[in-house]
């Protein structure tokens, strides 16, 4: 494991129920609780878009969810990584083809890993925030890299992430 | 010369020391959970990765608001380190909060409004404690600078107990801790007034939060001045009995926290300036 | 007020201090998983008589079969679709053909396409059959035409 | 399950001689899409002796407007508002848009034609 | 030097009878040069004027001055019948009867009716700079008032006579002038507050008119007591020559109550509360330079007598008191006006208490809150106007959109409460001052020491809370707007709200130089007391206190500097994002924390009425 | 304007598990009203139950109606699908459904009470109580194989058996647990902090609880003995394994922080029973027969009675299927209790609900 390589990150999650059964929710919080401690990565749960780099998301996203998802999303600076929990986020699970919600929440934002399981068990959601991890490492640089070659990067973060490297790309121009 | 190059060390290594002390904090606060917790660098690599996100704000006010606390918070806490005149440290701190609570009021955010209401209504609780100890040390030393503290021939803790309860009650509203932690209330305002900092401009705030650590424990260490060992087990006292408060109780609200302090904490501080004026006096 | 000063809670706050952790090193070390664990679904291609009673019993649809044009059948299954409720096993009437481990399934990277993937997989997967049951019926239809055909060269013979 | 059939005028005034706060326990409206019509049903229970579950039902045309019950038993107007949106159907002083999004037309729990 | 201060007196009494008369444009030109001129007068008597100037007009003057006050005294008594007012009439009686009988008594001999020391020239600087300012807003302020062309006039022409009375009460040693001047002052207040004419009006008009009379007549016995006992004559150089006499605790007692009744102080805060009624011009008159300001002025005149005494203690104790009720009563207000009444009030308690403890620093502290409360008081007070009047708007509720609808305006009052709050502004100073210098006190007189530290410590706090509340509703904005347009407003109004601005941040800037060059000088003339200065180290010695100049000057370039800059930062490559609301997109209302504290007005009241009569006794034991 | 703040809590709020909003329209932080939604997690699941999946399909779906009582659901479920195709359960099935959903209470009370502490910002006790919470996943994992979501229901009887030795490590986990819970009932009940921040807070009356139809917990600690426990003596054999009614006064937070606690001891008792009781018999009774006519089932899930109607058409599919969850009922309750309190106490009250709100609106 070169978890070592990572701890030099320090991500702080941000949780979002778009409404799941709770089922992966308080496996979340059991993450959080002392036999998992996922302090220990440096994890912190802030609830609070700004401030946090990976955003856990459960549920299939319904659609009175659907608009709070992408905003609160919106409101998460740059790099971050949303980790979708569980088969009813990743894919929708049970609740494919209900009329109320859209069948996992890569339908609306970018996820960039799945955790499987319903419920996920919390070695698993600890195994996707770690690899969660590693990605949001690589956009840091892949941000980085960007900022100094001026040139567009990571293609699949949407127009959002577009607008403001742009920016950035200007003023050291 | 070398009176002068400890403090300014000390000044400049500030956020750093903060930083450790943050860090150990949150590993002993997970190890009174049963916890491991994380490593003791974590503070720091928050930092590092604050600086590394996007830059987003709600507007620029409240962006600058937030850094200009950071610095007049440094200030204060170099003034006081420099052996200033505590009573000015003390308006400078609130100064600095002011800014901070500022901020809060410059976004139309409602938590962040909630946050810096309740910081204001937490300087009531705290201020005029502070200044209280202050002058009970003036009335022993005879002068308001932190640095005839140093130069008092016995321990403050001894001349006036009171002093250091009243200090060690109003610390938990200072440091936002349980159970007084509801300028920050995390589960109920989110972090109040921080809410709307991200990335780089938080970091200003989270340092300011480390440094108000230093400021803090640098309060209880002037109660063991004259003495540095004492001083130091004062620190750890304080640290093991702020960090044991706020993993035995639940967050009161403000209200409460307005009586408790004006009438528990703010008379025991009375009757320590009383029981300094009448007996102790010079 | 009293009652602040006797917390117990505080000192034995102070005490976990020297306790050790109830922490699990989970990523350096495993956790203890049981043997009936509800895990991932495996599947054996030479047990399976391929009756397709585990995609017709599964919930969520995270089992489908593609035909091909041989007849020949492809198990599909995505581990991301489904609820681990072991209700395939039950349906089966192969033992062993279908069962479940007590592996947790692994997360999946965006590179995987998971959930779209399976979408079009699952759609692929009905159209090969449907392709398949069609291409059967029109082989039915040929045979039984050439048979008719034959018949009624037959009846013309004769 | 006593199922006590009465009609969508009388259904209220039955509810109100019958209902004693301290006796019954209001559990949920339920209505049920027979085709032609639609069953509305009130459950109620008792507290002395569980078992005894109490159903009005009435058979109604989806266009007509059901009574509240709001007046006579509080906390009925959530089952109100989710009969309102998910059958699609009228019940006095009851908006929609509590359940579904307010531009959701039809109830998803009828039956389609 | 005798002519430029007879100026002072004459001519604003001139330019007061001009306007009456003038026509509209050259009456505004009036003004605005007279304004200039008596500035720059008082601000040469400041530079000029080194020992104390002791002269007297012809003794024809003590019979004029008579005269005018049976004549003011038949105009209450006209008053009383016509409002109906009973208290009114038996004050009037009451005055009548003690002015007749001191008229008989009071020897006939001439002495000199006026002296002018650096602290009567520290407050014509005050008087005239900001009155004449105020009164060139008043030129565009009451253009916009709804009453008759002529009232207009008279309006301004009151106001000059008012400066013109403010000048003389604050050189007058004569006791018996000074009481006409005192009256004339609460007749000045009676007018401006009545002069809406509405019922509101009339009514706080006449509690004004009584309260103040109550002052007068205070005056009145403290005269008759000097005279009665013999201690000479009845001014107060000789008050203060005699001021080691053991019975002269009581005339000081007296002087007190009218400069506490003056100062608005509890019970009697109620006609400061009503003067809000008067045109806005009014409550900035009143509250920063003129009127209330007499009340800091005679304790500080006295202070060398009172200091010391139990007088003095009861004083300090009774204002520490009243600094706390007050900041705790301003908690509970939301028009913007009564929040700014209310403060005056505290920092008025708070000026009091440091003349009346009478040390070195606390008298620098004194007057270095008189200065600068004058200047942000004034300065507000007048940005009230313009919220009124251009915005339309009185309630601090209404306040959060100013940030984006009159940014200017907004910065201006942000800095104006800034200045009564935080460090390094004026107000600060002397809070700083007076915690410190009351240590030095509770040496002294241990009990009331502490509690006197305890009221400022959380009157200051509470204090704090409410200029947050403003200062939280200036400073709210929704996102950026490329650079700052500021808002149109009026010239008249736009240019004197840039020279008080300007005044504060130069004097805030220049302070420790003020400080050594001219708070310094008058208070050791007024307690006739050396005061060294003197810069050791990064500190600046005055006396006994020690301040540390260079934190303070960072300080200073820290606030002003952030909260200037804060209004016109534009973060350049920063995104912007909305607030966070819980991922709901749906406005939600705002507001403060309100406090119901009126609730315990009543019983302020009730202790401040305690505190009078406490006065009394103790100065008569 | 005035003096009113309206402040947001939810959809996305810390303190909250799952998407709620509610909108407290405040006076110095004093709640003066309360607007709530509670539908953001309406995924259509009635609706699904009877077009898309077959009836015995149903009870794995009604199982993520909501991770905390899935087996609750799951049982209830089955329960009224098995009085539609007119079967009865095995013994031992029974028995076994009980330890579940016994096993079941106990993580879902230890995971509100500590939701209420960490809600009333005590952090550390939030942290004690998972950590006792976890032997409850522990042994639930053991029983049926997932932590949560046990799918252990199934219509005809139960999908698994008790092993025998995780029949003994309940046992022996369970004596550990006691003093554990004896710890958590000290600290919740005299806690001076915490008592501050619940006692007299999120006030629901008797009369209150009977005017608005309060169930579960909620209407237990306002003194309404209301549990399906006592009741159904037919479908769960309770009062054979010991169950006792637990009820308190004052229906304040801290009272259902105890009314919980003390359940948590009948769980313990009625898990022992079983375990030492447990009949022999089949597992599952088989049928071939489909769902047909009317009918309904109580049960009490961990927030109260859960209730579930289905009417059957004689083929795979059912014709109609209601639930209606616990929280359903209390919602109008929940609404009503924030009046007159601080806001400060706002996620602790709603956290002391145990607010489900993804079976509220499934
Ligand atoms: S994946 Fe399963 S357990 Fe998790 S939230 Fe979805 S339905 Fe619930
Ligand atoms: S392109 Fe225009 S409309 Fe679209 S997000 Fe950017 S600014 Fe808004
Ligand atoms: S019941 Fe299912 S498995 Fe059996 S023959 Fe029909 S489709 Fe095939
Ligand atoms: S375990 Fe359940 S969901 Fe998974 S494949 Fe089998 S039947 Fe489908
Ligand atoms: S049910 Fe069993 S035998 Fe039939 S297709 Fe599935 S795995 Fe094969
Ligand atoms: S685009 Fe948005 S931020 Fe910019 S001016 Fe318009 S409303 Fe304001
Ligand atoms: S009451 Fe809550 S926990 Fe129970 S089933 Fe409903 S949502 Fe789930």
């Amino acid at each position: 494991m070169k978890l070592n390589s990572f701890r030099k990150k320090s991500p702080w999650i941000l949780h979002y129920n778009a409404g799941s059964c709770n089922g992966c929710d308080i496996e979340i919080l059991a993450c959080l609780a002392p036999k998992y401690d996922i302090e220990r990565f440096g994890i912190i749960n802030t609830g609070n878009p700004k401030q946090s780099d990976v955003l856990l998301v459960t549920g299939p996203v319904t659609k009175r969810s659907r608009e709070r998802l992408v905003e609160i999303y919106a409101q998460m600076p740059e790099p971050k990584v949303v980790v979708s929990c569980g088969a009813c986020a990743c894919t929708g699970g049970v609740f494919r083809g209900m009329y109320n919600c859209e069948g996992g929440i890569d339908q609306y934002i970018p996820v960039d890993v799945y955790v499987c399981g319903c419920g996920s068990r919390p070695e698993q959601i600890i195994d996707g925030v770690i690899e969660a991890l590693a990605i949001l490492e690589k956009k840091t640089k892949d941000l980085e890299q960007s900022i100094r070659l001026k040139k567009e990067p990571v293609k699949e973060d949407t127009q959002l992430n577009r607008r403001d490297i742009a920016a950035e790309i200007k003023e050291i121009a | 010369m070398k009176d002068i190059l400890i403090p300014v060390l000390l000044i400049l290594l500030a956020p750093a020391i903060g930083g450790l002390v943050y860090g150990f904090e949150r590993i002993v606060k997970a190890r009174m959970q049963r916890r491991t917790g994380p490593p003791l660098l974590q503070p720091f690599y928050d930092f590092l990765k604050l600086a590394d996100k996007r830059k987003m704000i709600v507007h620029s006010t409240h962006a600058f608001l937030g850094i200009m606390h950071f610095v007049s918070l440094w200030f204060a806490l170099a003034v006081l380190l420099l052996g200033g005149d505590l009573i000015l440290v003390i308006f400078l701190h609130l100064l600095s909060t002011s800014l901070l609570i500022l901020a809060g009021y410059s976004t139309r955010s409602i938590f962040s409004h909630l946050g810096a209401n309740r910081t204001a209504i937490s300087i009531l609780c705290y201020e005029p404690v502070l200044i209280l100890i202050a002058v009970s040390a003036f009335m022993l030393t005879g002068s308001f600078d932190t640095s005839s503290i140093f130069n008092y021939g016995a321990s403050l803790l001894f001349k006036m107990p009171l002093a250091f309860v009243a200090l060690l009650m109003v610390l938990p509203i200072k440091l936002k801790k349980s159970p007084f932690d509801i300028a920050e209330g995390h589960q109920e305002i989110t972090g109040g007034v921080e809410l709307e900092f991200s990335g780089i401009f938080y970091e200003a705030i989270y340092i300011a939060k480390w440094l108000d650590c230093v400021f803090c424990y640098t309060l209880a260490y002037l109660f063991g001045a004259n003495d540095p060992l004492l001083g130091m087990g004062l620190v750890l006292f304080v640290f093991l009995f702020i960090n044991g408060l706020d993993n035995s109780s639940a967050r009161v609200n403000y209200k409460q926290m307005l009586k408790f302090s004006l009438v528990v904490a703010l008379p025991i501080a009375f009757i320590n300036l009383l029981i300094t004026i009448l007996f102790l006096q010079l | 007020m009293i009652k602040y000063f006797t917390m117990k809670t505080f000192f034995k706050a102070i005490l976990n201090l020297f306790k050790k952790p109830v922490t699990i090193k989970y990523p350096f070390e495993q956790t203890f998983i049981p043997d009936d664990y509800r895990g991932m679904i495996g599947f054996n291609e030479n047990l399976c008589i391929w009756c397709r009673r585990c995609e017709m019993a599964c919930p969520p649809g995270a089992i489908v079969f593609s035909q091909a044009m041989d007849g020949k059948q492809t198990y599909h299954f995505n581990r991301a679709v489904c609820i681990y409720c072991s209700e395939c096993v039950r349906a089966c009437p192969k033992e062993g053909a279908i069962f479940q481990t007590n592996v947790p399934a692994k997360c999946a990277l965006k590179e995987e396409n998971i959930n779209n993937g399976w979408n079009i997989l699952y759609g692929e997967a009905l159209m090969s059959r449907a392709a398949y049951a069609a291409e059967k019926k029109r082989l039915a239809a040929e045979k039984a035409a050439a048979i008719k055909t034959e018949m009624e060269k037959k009846e013309a013979k004769s | 399950m006593n199922r006590i059939e009465t009609s969508i005028d009388k259904v209220k005034d039955d509810i109100r001689n019958f209902y004693k706060p301290d006796l019954y326990h209001f559990v949920v409206i339920n209505a049920v899409d027979l085709g032609e019509k639609i069953e509305v049903q009130w459950f109620f229970c008792e507290y002395a002796n569980p078992s005894n579950i109490i159903a009005f039902c009435v058979q109604i045309n989806p266009d007509e407007e059901i009574p509240s019950i709001r007046d006579i038993v509080e906390s009925s107007w959530v089952a109100e508002a989710e009969l309102v949106d998910l059958m699609n159907i009228k019940i006095q002083n009851t908006a929609k848009g509590f359940v579904l999004e307010p531009d959701f037309e039809s109830g998803p729990l009828r039956k389609k034609k | 030097m005798y002519a430029l201060i007879i100026s002072l007196f004459i001519l604003p009494v001139a330019v007061s009878v001009l306007v009456l008369i003038l026509p509209k444009n050259l009456s505004r030109i009036l003004v605005i040069a007279s304004a200039a001129i008596l500035s720059v007068i008082s601000f040469y008597l400041l530079v000029s004027i080194e020992e104390p100037f002791h002269f007297g007009v012809s003794h024809y003057m003590n019979e004029v001055v008579s005269v005018a006050d049976i004549l003011l005294l038949l105009y209450f008594g006209s008053v009383a019948i016509r409002k109906k007012s009973w208290l009114v009439g038996l004050l009037t009686v009451l005055q009548f009867g003690a002015l007749l009988y001191l008229l008989k008594i009071i020897p006939e001999e001439y002495q000199a009716q006026f002296t002018v020391d650096k602290l009567s020239v520290f407050m014509f600087l005050l008087i005239n700079v900001i009155s004449g300012i105020i009164s060139i807003f008043s030129l565009q302020y009451i253009d916009g008032e709804d009453c008759s062309a002529f009232r207009k006039k008279y309006f301004l022409s009151i106001l000059f006579w008012f400066i013109a009375v403010m000048n003389i009460i604050v050189s007058s040693d004569n006791m018996e002038c000074f009481f006409l001047f005192f009256e004339l002052t609460t007749l000045a207040s009676f007018l401006f507050i009545g002069f809406r004419k509405d019922e509101i009006s009339g009514k706080n008009a006449l509690t004004a008119l009584w309260m103040n009379q109550i002052g007068g007549l205070a005056i009145l016995g403290a005269i008759f007591f000097i005279i009665h006992n013999g201690y000479g004559t009845a001014t107060f150089s000789n008050l203060l020559a005699h001021s080691s006499v053991p019975g002269i605790l009581l005339p000081l007692a007296l002087l007190c109550v009218a400069a506490l009744v003056k100062g608005a102080q509890m019970p009697f805060s109620k006609w400061l509360l009503g003067a809000m009624v008067a045109p806005t011009p009014v409550s900035a008159l009143l509250h920063s330079s003129t009127m209330v300001k007499i009340a800091p002025f005679i304790i500080l005149r006295l202070s060398p007598a009172l200091k010391g005494t139990p007088v003095a203690s009861v004083v300090i104790a009774m204002t520490g008191f009243v600094f706390v009720a007050a900041a705790i009563g301003a908690l509970s207000q939301d028009n913007f006006k009564r929040i700014l009444a209310h403060s005056t009030i505290a920092l008025l308690a708070l000026m009091i208490m440091m003349a009346a403890v009478g040390t070195p620093v606390t008298i620098i502290a004194a007057l270095t809150l008189v200065f600068f409360h004058g200047l942000s008081k004034c300065m507000l007070f007048l940005n009230a106007g313009i919220l009124e009047r251009i915005f339309h708007f009185k309630q601090t509720s209404d306040m959060d959109k100013l940030a984006e609808t009159g940014p200017f305006t907004s910065l201006v009052i942000s800095i104006g409460f800034m200045s009564l709050l935080l460090p390094p502004f004026g107000a600060f100073m002397g809070k700083w001052f007076g915690i410190e210098s009351l240590g030095v006190l509770a040496i002294n007189q241990k009990m009331l020491g502490a509690f006197v530290i305890v009221a400022i410590a959380c009157g200051g706090a509470i204090l704090s809370l409410l200029y947050f509340k403003v200062l939280g509703l200036l400073i709210a904005r929704t996102g950026d707007h490329d650079g700052v347009k500021f808002e149109k407003t009026k010239p008249l109004y736009s240019a004197t709200i840039s020279i008080l601005l300007g005044l504060i941040i130069l004097s805030v800037l220049s302070y420790p130089f003020l400080m050594s060059h001219y708070f310094v000088p008058v208070a050791s003339q007024t307690l006739s007391l050396p005061i060294e200065v003197t810069i050791y180290g990064w500190k600046l010695h005055v006396g006994a206190m020690a301040l540390p100049v260079v934190p303070l000057l960072i300080a200073f370039l820290l606030l002003p500097i952030t909260i200037i800059t804060a209004t016109f930062i534009r973060f350049k490559n920063v995104d912007r994002v909305k607030e966070y609301a819980c991922g709901e997109k749906t406005n939600y209302s705002f507001s403060s924390f309100y406090f119901a504290t009126d609730r315990a007005t009543p019983y302020f009241s009730v202790i401040g009425i305690l505190f009078f009569i406490t006065l009394i006794v103790v100065s008569i034991l | 304007m005035g003096k009113q703040y309206e402040i947001p809590l939810g959809a996305q709020h810390i303190s909250l598990l799952e998407p709620l909003h509610f909108k407290f329209t405040t006076e110095n932080e004093k709640i003066v009203d309360t607007v709530a939604n509670v539908y953001y997690v309406h995924r259509g699941i009635e609706q699904a139950c009877c077009s898309k999946f077959k009836f015995r399909q149903v009870s794995f779906v009604v199982g993520r109606v909501c991770g905390l009582c899935s087996v609750s659901h799951t049982t209830a479920y089955s329960q009224v699908a098995e009085k539609l195709i007119k079967i009865e359960v095995p013994r031992r099935a029974k028995y076994l459904r009980m330890l579940v959903i016994e096993l079941d209470r106990i993580h879902s009370h230890l995971l509100c009470l500590s939701h209420v502490a960490e809600n009333s910002g005590f952090e550390a006790l939030f942290m004690k109580t998972m950590q006792y919470r976890e032997f409850a996943m522990e042994l639930l994992e053991a029983v049926c194989g997932n932590r949560i979501q046990y799918d252990f229901s199934i219509v005809g009887g139960v999908a698994r058996d008790l092993k025998p030795e995780v029949g003994k490590m309940i046992l022996e986990r369970l004596k550990i647990f006691k003093p554990q819970l004896d710890e958590l009932v000290d600290i919740y009940q005299n806690n001076w902090t915490l008592s501050l921040k619940n006692k007299g807070v999120g006030l629901i009356t008797k009369e209150d609880a009977l005017r608005l139809n309060v169930v579960g917990p909620f209407a237990r600690a306002t003194g309404l003995a209301a549990d399906v426990r006592n009741e159904y003596d037919d479908l769960l054999p309770w009062k054979e394994v010991g169950f006792e009614m637990v009820l308190d006064k004052a229906g304040d937070v801290h009272a259902r922080n105890m009314v919980r606690l003390r359940e948590l001891y009948v769980s313990m008792r009625i898990i022992e029973n079983i375990i030492n009781g447990l009949p022999e018999s089949a597992l599952v009774t088989e049928t071939k027969t489909f769902p047909d006519g009317e009918a309904v089932a109580r049960l009490e899930a961990p927030r109260g009675e859960l209730f579930y109607y289905a009417k059957g058409n004689k083929t795979q599919i059912l014709e109609r299927l209601k639930i209606k969850a616990p929280t359903f009922s209390n919602i109008p309750a929940m609404v009503e209790a924030f009046k007159g309190n601080e806001y400060g106490s706002a996620p602790a009250i709603i956290a002391s609900y145990d607010p489900c709100l993804s079976c509220t609106s499934r």
